[in-house]
């Protein structure tokens, strides 16, 4: 009886690969874990979740190894809408490492701020899985499930400090915005799932006729699908969260959100890119051409004016969004889609590795100025060398300087963008190039106040890192450095994450 | 046009000396070396080795003289068996001493360094060392206590290298070198007592205008070097800048006509500064600011002579640059003519004795430039030798007068006269040289100058020939003048032994001991004391020598006395023959054979011979010649005789009018004339004399002194320098505009500008962010549905 | 021994050998200076004695070849590798920079800049070292362009800590220009990269290499050439400076450290002439011929217009910096003739300035040190109080303004020389107009030069300085005064600075075929595009 | 066939939805304008599940409506969090950090 039943069912469950998925199964146990650790213990023993966190980061780490060394190179699991590939692992292990980098970030700073520890690292696991399942999304479903688990934890993490305002004010503006962007996006994920009849992204990239002779509701459903996904990545005009956010957040999360989750949200734009829409390059290429032009302009000539160091970072971690649209936007000419994708994924992991480094210099040299001023770094190399030469590393990284890995980030960028040609190609370099100029602009004032400033207020005392924050720099640096002096360490992770999985089932 | 052709291997002898004259330049830059180093410390504070060097370069110049003529002789022997008894034909051509290392390469062209030694070169390397050996012996004495008497020599001797550095030099980049040497000595030199913000300003002056002129010198090699250097690397296998080379370039009818013309015009220029003819002259009276030694060394004698030289060593790019064989006036005799005459004129109202000396120096360096202009190649080189001697003779007893007279007083009017008692032997050699500056039979002078105007009529040139002699005219008139006023007459101030108050500033302006604090003995405290008295003999034997020498130097090419005595146009003329390329650019070691060609042609008269020749036909393949045929004018008496009345006639009535108008011209005079006024009768002698003081006053001091003389002077003053210093100045009030206004507004202002501008956008934009969600969310959503609008419209 | 492959461990290590002694350095505790300045200055020394092996094994005779060359893998993917070799024209620019390097650490022995800081301010010295020794021997474009960028910060800093009162300004004017210059200078690198590979035959692997891009780089279309040539000058001009882009450099000498100055003026400004001969020119001869007239034309303004800048000043240390402005304009234009004798002039003027503006930045140097003011007018009688520092100036000065005999003219006149005839194709008459124009600026180089000197050197020295000559001239070098006045003669530090500097003057300026031979072969080779 | 009217229907919706998140200045009207979007999507997919014949549509459907109440979950709780730290909820009080 019940066997006929089971027959009449036309179903029969998928053939799940455990090994592909493992990361994102430890990190599912992971949250179980730490929400119960931190129901049993006292809260003088909370540290203990934030070392968990670190060792569920890594332990997820291991399944990614094994399955990059593993010779089976693609796996595509639920017939091609959850794909873990080159690219995927890569990322992946970006996004874990990056997590871990911020919770050796989140330690102390968390600890001291009393705040409510379990939950928070709950909630990181819980954004940084999103991220990973972000990774190897194939599916319009998949990625839209992906972005939301990564996005709601963080918006409570940037609403974390209760009793804050300017904390309160950062969490709701960024979760208004970020909802009703993800709003739109899925009015245009309808639309494309209309004219398509499918929410795979190979199977769209198929229905999606050749180039050119397609109707406009194609292009709206791309066009605000893409916006969803400029929001994450803080392109101007969809920018304007990020500052806020950025400064009222706590540091940690800051950092957590100017990388991880903008990286993220590039993974999603790449997929749709490469595997939803490549035939319809009339659509995005100007889009993210403009995109890409005004982002890193605008983010450049505001950071300027920022006295902020923490707003100063986030419009330049805007304008560096800007430089890895860059290759994007002419993804689609020629023989460029290879190294675009190559450069922006170059780029992703450099900037990751820059950028947390910074925070890190910021996080604890504000433990002694104990203000976000850029004005409160004066002398900060004469008190602090080390802060002050670590700082101008990352700096000078940023602004892209050999041989430093910045360069190679920037240098892939305009070869992938030189590689397309064509006078849309040469104008992006020509705005690219100008932008890192006034990029050193405040950069170099930064540095101008570490090196050629007297301290304010005379304070000197030198200051005194905890060992996590060390931890944390010596990654960080250690992979800025290398990077820069051995790009073919970095460039190799670029050449892996080619897309062919994508496409395979 | 060759009858019969006979040629036959001559044997040019060659000699340690002239193998090896690249030494003498050597010798006295290593003894530079050695002064700045260790002169300090030397028991004559490294004079010695400045004396030594110059001595044994005078000894090598010697050497090198002697064995040239040996070479000379045996060629023009060899050439004379060579032709058919009685012919004549164009002087032989002696191939000079040629050797040249690498020096610098560019192109795989490979450029040299080294030596070219003929009659030119050995005369001024004669000349150079010479008078400089004497001038430092003379200086031991002259600048005893100075606070840089190390310096002074150090610099002495450097200059000395330079000079026969770029006498012997074989290329135009040597020449250079040297050139910029000797300019680098005198700006040292004038220099010499920086204390003085006038002295210093001089250096400048005389350093910066004469580099005005050496852009000539740079535009003028670069030009010959490419239009000659193809010919001459094909032809003779040497480099565009080689002397020779270029030689036989301008006389090979290859040459691009333009292309010499304006080479020629710019070296000119490059003399016109460095040889202080018009207009560029107005540096050389200030140099006399310099210790006397140097200007009677760089400012008389040698360096000014520079530009001349360089004339005469490139006689042929002049010759058919500037059509010098054909008797239209020509840039260069016309400066030279100018310069005679304006520098002559000046020389009047001079009060300063080297100021007088320094005119006429001027005017006499005309003399040689109007000479080469003329064609008047040997007199012109031959005065060169002369005015050497007898110029550096009247500095250093000019010098004598200031050191032992004057106490350290130039001005003739104030601290001189009456000292031909004091100072015997000052005053003789001084007369001795102004009378062969004069061009008095049978004096220097006299061979030189008179030549000079001699050929330039010759030549055709007839205006400048009455220049000339109008210019021998006033130079035997100013001369006495200075001489009268110098050392007859009453004596005045310092001569007297009065001590006014100029002394001091004047002791500032000549050797320095009485400022200075650190000299044992302060020879000058002896005799202010008592008045003047004779210089000791440190300064006296030099004098003597070259007063010696200003009487008979001019024996050496005395055309009256005949073809023998010749000796100039024998062995400093080249010769202006075609030579075969093959033997020409063969390393000589020792004696080596050249080719000769004689060409025979039964002519007697020299005007004919000048029919044939070199820059008259034009050579056939494989054959080049180095220097134009110039014709020689010759000697007559009557000529000779007009110049010398001429000459007697300025001597006699500029004295006669010195004595009237300086000595008699108080109450004596003034008391005759009103008491002839008073007796109208007898006294016609008297008269006679007071019609002749009239006669005087009027025609020279009226129409002379004042109006021309003095107008001149204004000019000179106010125009001509009046442009040299006002160049520094308007370029530099130019140079201050520029800066103020463009570099720091204009291009600095753009760039900042910019960078204002960045941060200017970056302020416009914050408003944007505005910290309003619904604004946010606005921008957002409005960008989203524009952007999808556009997209929507350009893909539909 | 075959040096065009063998024993290419040499210019690496030369190249590396500092950031060594930069790591020691780093563990040394910052207050124990002597032995900071003692490891640098060793690191130094021993960084030149790898220079002087290069020197003995260096071929003389196939100074046009690549030698020492080393090719390895570095950047695959980028298809750049790591390829140095050293020829003709880069020899003498990285032998020299390491002299530099040596002197100004001896000369830091006792003159450390305020505010203090030996360890930092040698470590970033030494890093300069490798920056600038690396520049020279890239054969590579990536390689260059790391190189070439990494001078950037250390220098940036060199100014802003060390510098006067307006050194931020001027360290991030210098900064920015530089930036400016180079980001287009990059791009211009890939595009060029690109282009080339379309017109590689065959067979042939595309890739960044200088001597491959410029064997095929001449069959690039004419406007992209020119398009490329363009980037790649303003990076080049800015550096060198050329005459609009010049405005940092006054501001950046005037600034900086003595040293800083010195590096600045014998080193860093010869990367973008180096650039030019070594890279823009050879790679692409079309659009060097276009662009030619126009950096003729820009190179003579910067002559003029350097040396009214001069005439204008009243700071001694700025005159300097202006005459700079001058002195690459000369060697522009003998770049800009494209001829062999325009490029051996260049380069000879790059050493030559590089010896000569160094050297009288040294005597500014000290001159503030004494003084305490660059003020020309304030100053004045300094052969009274200081005989020997006096007459440096004035030998440097004439060696400055091109005078024969020393180093300085073998740079000034073959330029002139050769812009009467420039290669073939370009237009003679506006060359030869230049090269008037040119020798007019030697007239007003000696013009501000000897101004200078007199106003400096001559007269009487000021009241307000004139108490505190102490020692009467003479032995001026063994009076250092501890108490009271800081007037005193050259010491013994600067005379062991400064002595190679006068004497590579001198000897370079009495023997020029010393560098000539080795620069001749290897610019023939590098303008065999124009059948130079 | 009646999926134009649907579509229609749901882009109207998204409209009012736009408006809403613009124009209100109080933080629940807006989350609840959001809300109004979510639905238009909603409908607009199970109006192309129904004409496309497929499921997918319905799934995505109730993916969003599940998420989209856990999105309102955290708005309301932070609203909630203003209130108590400022006694409103007006989004233009909200303009601490700007420029």
């Amino acid at each position: 009886m019940l066997h006929s039943i089971l027959a009449q069912i036309p179903w029969k469950s998928p053939s799940v690969d455990y090994h592909a998925i493992a990361p994102e199964i430890i990190l599912a146990g992971g949250i179980c874990l730490i929400i119960l650790v931190d129901l049993f213990t006292s809260e003088t023993k909370k540290w203990i979740t934030a070392s968990l966190t670190g060792f569920v980061m890594l332990g997820a780490l291991v399944p990614v190894l094994t399955l990059a060394v593993s010779d089976i190179n693609v796996r595509s699991l639920f017939d091609g809408r959850y794909v873990v590939d080159e690219f995927a692992l890569t990322l992946k292990a970006l996004f874990l490492i990056a997590g871990y980098v911020v919770v050796l970030l989140s330690q102390n700073h968390v600890e001291e701020g009393d705040y409510y520890q379990g939950e928070y690292y709950t909630l990181l696991l819980a954004s940084v899985a999103g991220m990973v399942m972000m990774a190897s999304s194939r599916d319009l479903v998949s990625i839209f499930v992906s972005l939301e688990m990564l996005s709601i934890p963080g918006y409570m993490l940037a609403a974390w400090r209760k009793r804050d305002r300017k904390s309160n004010e950062a969490g709701i503006k960024y979760y208004l915005l970020g909802v009703f962007a993800s709003a739109i996006m899925l009015y245009g994920m309808s639309l494309l799932y209309g004219v398509t009849n499918s929410t795979l992204l190979s199977d769209i990239g198929r229905e999606l006729t050749v180039k050119g002779q397609f109707g406009g509701v194609q292009a709206l459903a791309i066009t605000f699908t893409l916006v969803g996904f400029a929001f994450k990545v803080s392109a101007v005009p969809f920018h304007s969260w990020a500052p806020d956010t950025y400064e009222g957040a706590p540091l940690p999360v800051t950092a957590f959100l100017s990388v991880a989750s903008k990286a993220a949200g590039f993974v999603a734009l790449v997929t749709l890119i490469y595997v939803g829409f490549p035939q319809a390059q009339d659509v995005w290429q100007p889009f993210l051409w403009v995109l890409a032009a005004i982002t890193m302009t605008v983010g450049n000539l505001l950071a300027l004016r920022q006295t902020n160091i923490v707003r100063m970072l986030a419009y330049s971690s805007i304008s560096q969004g800007g430089f890895i649209l860059m290759p994007l936007a002419v993804a689609g000419t020629g023989d460029a889609a290879g190294p675009a994708l190559q450069s922006v994924v170059v780029y992703l992991i450099v900037y990751a590795a820059m950028n947390l480094g910074m925070f890190a210099v910021v996080i604890a040299a504000s433990r002694t100025t104990r203000s976000g001023e850029i004005s409160s770094f004066g002398g900060l190399f004469s008190y602090a060398p080390g802060l002050g030469v670590l700082m101008t590393i990352f700096l000078a990284s940023l602004a892209g300087i050999p041989p430093l890995g910045g360069w190679i980030a920037k240098f892939t960028a305009f070869r992938a963008v030189l590689e397309a040609g064509g006078n849309w190609g040469y104008a992006l370099a020509i705005i690219g190039a100008v932008n890192s100029v006034i990029a050193f602009g405040y950069y170099g004032s930064i540095m101008r106040e570490i090196w050629m400033r007297p301290a304010p207020n005379g304070e000197t005392s030198a200051v005194k890192t905890p060992s996590s924050l060390i931890a944390a720099m010596v990654i960080t640096t250690t992979a800025t450095i290398v990077f820069g002096v051995l790009p073919g360490a970095v460039l190799r992770f670029g050449d892996l994450a080619d897309l062919t999985g994508a496409f395979g089932r | 046009m060759l009858a019969q052709e006979m040629t036959s291997e001559v044997v040019a002898s060659s000699g340690w000396f002239l193998e090896h004259a690249w030494l003498i330049p050597v010798i006295p830059a290593i003894a530079f070396v050695l002064i700045i180093f260790f002169g300090k410390k030397m028991p004559m504070k490294g004079s010695e080795l400045g004396v030594l060097s110059m001595l044994s370069s005078l000894v090598f110049s010697g050497g090198a003289a002697w064995q040239w003529i040996q070479r000379v002789n045996s060629v023009v022997d060899g050439a004379h068996e060579a032709v058919v008894e009685g012919a004549h034909h164009a002087a032989p051509y002696v191939q000079p001493v040629i050797h040249e290392w690498t020096w610098w390469q560019s192109g795989g062209f490979h450029f040299g360094i080294g030596q070219h030694i003929d009659g030119l070169a050995l005369t001024l390397l004669v000349v150079v060392a010479f008078i400089s050996s004497l001038v430092q012996i003379y200086s031991l004495e002259y600048l005893r206590g100075d606070r840089r008497y190390t310096h002074f020599f150090a610099a002495l001797t450097l200059f000395s290298a330079g000079m026969l550095c770029m006498v012997l030099a074989p290329n135009m980049v040597q020449l250079i070198l040297g050139w910029e040497i000797m300019g680098l000595c005198s700006f040292m030199l004038i220099g010499h007592w920086w204390e003085e913000e006038a002295n210093s300003r001089a250096a400048l002056k005389a350093f910066f205008t004469v580099r005005v002129g050496d852009m000539g010198l740079l535009i003028g090699t670069a030009i010959l070097f490419f239009s000659a250097n193809n010919w001459t690397q094909k032809n003779l296998g040497v480099s565009g800048f080689n002397i020779s080379g270029l030689s036989a370039w301008a006389m090979s009818g290859e040459a691009s006509h333009s292309a010499l013309t304006w080479g020629a015009v710019a070296l000119f220029i490059a003399c016109i500064g460095k040889s202080g003819q018009f207009p560029l002259h107005t540096w050389l009276p200030d140099a006399m600011a310099g210790p006397t030694p140097v200007s009677s060394l760089l400012h008389s004698s040698t360096m000014v002579v520079a530009g001349v030289f360089l004339v005469a060593r490139l006689y042929p790019i002049f010759w058919e640059g500037m059509k010098i064989g054909d008797t239209n006036i020509n840039f260069i005799v016309l400066i030279g003519g100018i310069t005679i005459v304006i520098a002559a004129l000046l020389a009047f109202v001079q009060h300063d004795i080297k100021k007088v000396l320094a005119y006429s120096t001027v005017s006499q360096l005309g003399y040689m430039m109007m000479g080469l202009g003329a064609g008047a190649w040997l007199p012109a080189v031959f005065h060169i030798f002369t005015h050497a001697f007898f110029k550096a003779c009247l500095f250093l007893s000019a010098g004598s007068v200031s050191h032992s007279g004057s106490h350290h007083s130039f001005d003739m009017k104030k601290d001189m006269g009456g000292l031909a008692k004091k100072m015997p032997i000052t005053a003789t050699t001084w007369i001795i040289s102004t009378l062969a500056l004069a061009g008095v039979f049978p004096l220097a002078g006299f061979f030189s100058k008179d030549e000079i105007i001699d050929n330039v009529g010759h030549n055709g040139y007839n205006a400048f020939m009455i220049v000339g002699l109008t210019g021998a005219f006033l130079t035997a008139a100013y001369m006495t003048r200075a001489t009268y006023l110098t050392f007859f007459g009453e004596a005045r101030g310092a001569a007297a032994g009065i001590h006014h108050d100029e002394h001091d500033e004047h002791a500032v302006v000549d050797t320095h001991t009485s400022h200075d604090t650190h000299v044992a003995v302060d020879p000058h405290d002896v005799h202010t004391d008592h008045g003047p008295h004779e210089s000791p003999k440190l300064i006296t034997v030099p004098l003597m020598i070259l007063a010696a020498l200003a009487l008979t130097a001019g024996l050496s090419n005395a055309t009256p006395f005949g073809e023998s005595w010749e000796r100039f146009k024998k062995y400093v003329e080249p010769g202006s023959e075609y030579v075969m390329v093959g033997s020409e650019m063969a390393p000589e070691h020792g004696a080596e054979v050249v080719e000769i060609s004689a060409v025979s042609m039964s002519v007697t008269s020299e005007e004919e011979v000048a029919e044939e020749g070199c820059a008259v036909v034009a050579p056939e393949a494989g054959m080049v010649c180095y220097f134009p045929t110039i014709s020689h004018a010759p000697f007559k008496w009557s000529k000779a005789a007009l110049s010398l009345i001429i000459v007697a006639f300025g001597l006699v009535s500029s004295w006669l009018f010195c004595v009237q108008y300086y000595t008699r011209r108080n109450k004596r005079l003034v008391g005759l004339t009103e008491r002839n006024k008073v007796l109208r009768g007898g006294y016609t002698f008297l008269w006679n004399k007071c019609y002749l003081d009239e006669l005087y006053e009027k025609v020279i001091v009226h129409s002379i002194a004042h109006p021309i003389a003095k107008a001149a002077y204004w000019a000179n003053q106010n125009i001509l320098d009046g442009i040299v210093n006002g160049a520094g100045k308007v370029s530099r009030r130019v140079a201050g505009w520029v800066y103020r206004n463009i570099d720091q507004r204009v291009v600095d202002g753009a760039v900042n500008g910019s960078g204002a501008a960045a941060r200017g956008t970056g302020g416009a934009l914050r408003p944007v962010q505005s910290g309003k969600v619904n604004q946010y969310g606005a921008l957002l959503f409005s960008a989203a549905a524009i952007g999808a609008l556009i997209l929507v419209i350009i893909n539909t | 021994m075959d040096v065009l492959r063998e024993s290419n461990w040499v210019l690496s290590v030369g190249t590396f050998l500092p950031l060594v002694g930069v790591i020691v350095m780093l563990f040394i505790p910052k207050a124990d200076e002597q032995l900071h300045k003692l490891v640098a200055l060793v690191t130094a020394l021993a960084t030149l004695g790898v220079g002087f092996f290069t020197l003995t094994q260096f071929d003389f005779d196939q100074a046009g070849k690549l030698q020492f060359f080393a090719e390895t893998e570095w950047i695959k993917v980028i298809s750049s590798n790591y390829t140095i070799g050293l020829d003709g024209m880069s020899l003498p620019l990285y032998f020299l920079s390491m002299v530099v390097t040596v002197l100004v650490m001896v000369y830091s022995w006792n003159h450390i800049p305020s505010p203090g800081n030996a360890k930092a301010f040698l470590i970033l010295m030494l890093i300069l070292q490798t920056g600038m020794a690396g520049t020279f021997v890239a054969q590579d474009l990536i390689l260059f362009f790391v190189f070439f960028e990494l001078v950037l910060l250390p220098m940036y800093f060199m100014i802003g800590v060390w510098g006067g009162e307006d050194r931020q300004y001027a360290s991030l004017k210098f900064f920015l220009y530089t930036m400016f210059g180079s980001a287009l200078m990059l791009v211009g690198f890939i595009a060029l990269f690109y282009q080339a590979r379309g017109v590689l035959p065959e067979g042939v692997e595309p890739s960044f290499s200088i001597p491959q891009l410029a064997e095929y780089g001449g069959l690039i279309g004419r406007s992209a050439q020119i398009w490329i040539f363009g980037g790649m000058f303003i990076g080049f001009a800015v550096k060198v400076p050329m005459f609009p882009f010049h405005t940092w450099l006054p501001d950046a000498h005037t600034q900086a450290p003595t040293q800083g100055s010195v590096i600045l003026a014998a080193i860093l400004l010869k990367l973008g002439t180096y650039g030019f001969v070594r890279i823009a020119i050879p790679i692409l001869p079309e659009a060097a011929k276009e662009w030619a007239p126009w950096i003729g034309l820009l190179a003579v303004i910067g002559i003029i217009y350097g040396a009214l800048g001069c005439l204008a000043q009243t700071d001694m240390k700025r005159l300097i910096a202006f005459s700079s402005v001058a002195h690459m304009g000369f060697v522009m234009l003998g770049i800009s003739t494209l001829t062999p004798m325009g490029f051996n002039a260049a380069i000879f003027g790059m050493v030559a300035h590089g010896l000569i503006t160094g050297m009288l930045f040294f005597v500014a140097g000290s001159v503030k040190d004494r003084y305490h003011t660059l003020e020309i007018a304030r100053l004045g009688g300094m052969l009274k109080q200081m005989p020997r520092l006096g007459w440096i100036l004035g030998f440097c000065a004439m060696a400055s303004l091109g005078l024969p005999g020393l180093a300085g003219f073998w740079g000034e006149f073959p330029a002139i020389l050769s812009a009467y005839s420039p290669a073939a194709g370009l237009s003679e008459v506006t060359f030869r107009v230049y090269m008037v124009i040119a020798a007019l600026g030697t007239v007003l180089a000696a013009a501000y030069l000897l101004w200078l000197f007199q106003r400096i050197a001559f007269g009487e020295p000021k009241p307000e300085f004139a108490g505190e000559s102490h020692d009467d001239h003479g032995h001026g070098e063994h009076s250092h005064d501890d108490h009271g006045s800081d007037i005193h003669d050259v010491n013994i530090f600067e005379w062991i600075a400064w002595t190679p500097f006068l004497l590579a003057i001198v000897v370079f300026g009495v023997y020029p075929q010393l560098m000539f031979k080795i620069i001749d072969p290897a610019v023939q080779v590098a303008l065999k595009a124009f059948g130079g | 066939m009646l999926t134009t009217q649907f579509l229609l229907l749901g882009a109207v919706l998204f409209c009012i939805g736009v408006y809403g998140v613009l124009a209100r200045k109080n933080a629940v009207m807006v989350l609840m304008s959001i809300e109004l979007i979510l639905n238009s999507v909603n409908i607009n997919l199970l109006a192309f599940s129904v004409r496309h014949g497929s499921v997918d549509g319905n799934t995505f459907a109730l993916y969003v409506i599940a998420i989209a109440a856990a999105e309102v979950g955290v708005g309301l709780a932070m609203v909630l969090l203003i209130y108590r730290n400022r006694r409103t909820i007006a989004l233009d009080d909200l303009s601490e950090m700007k420029g």
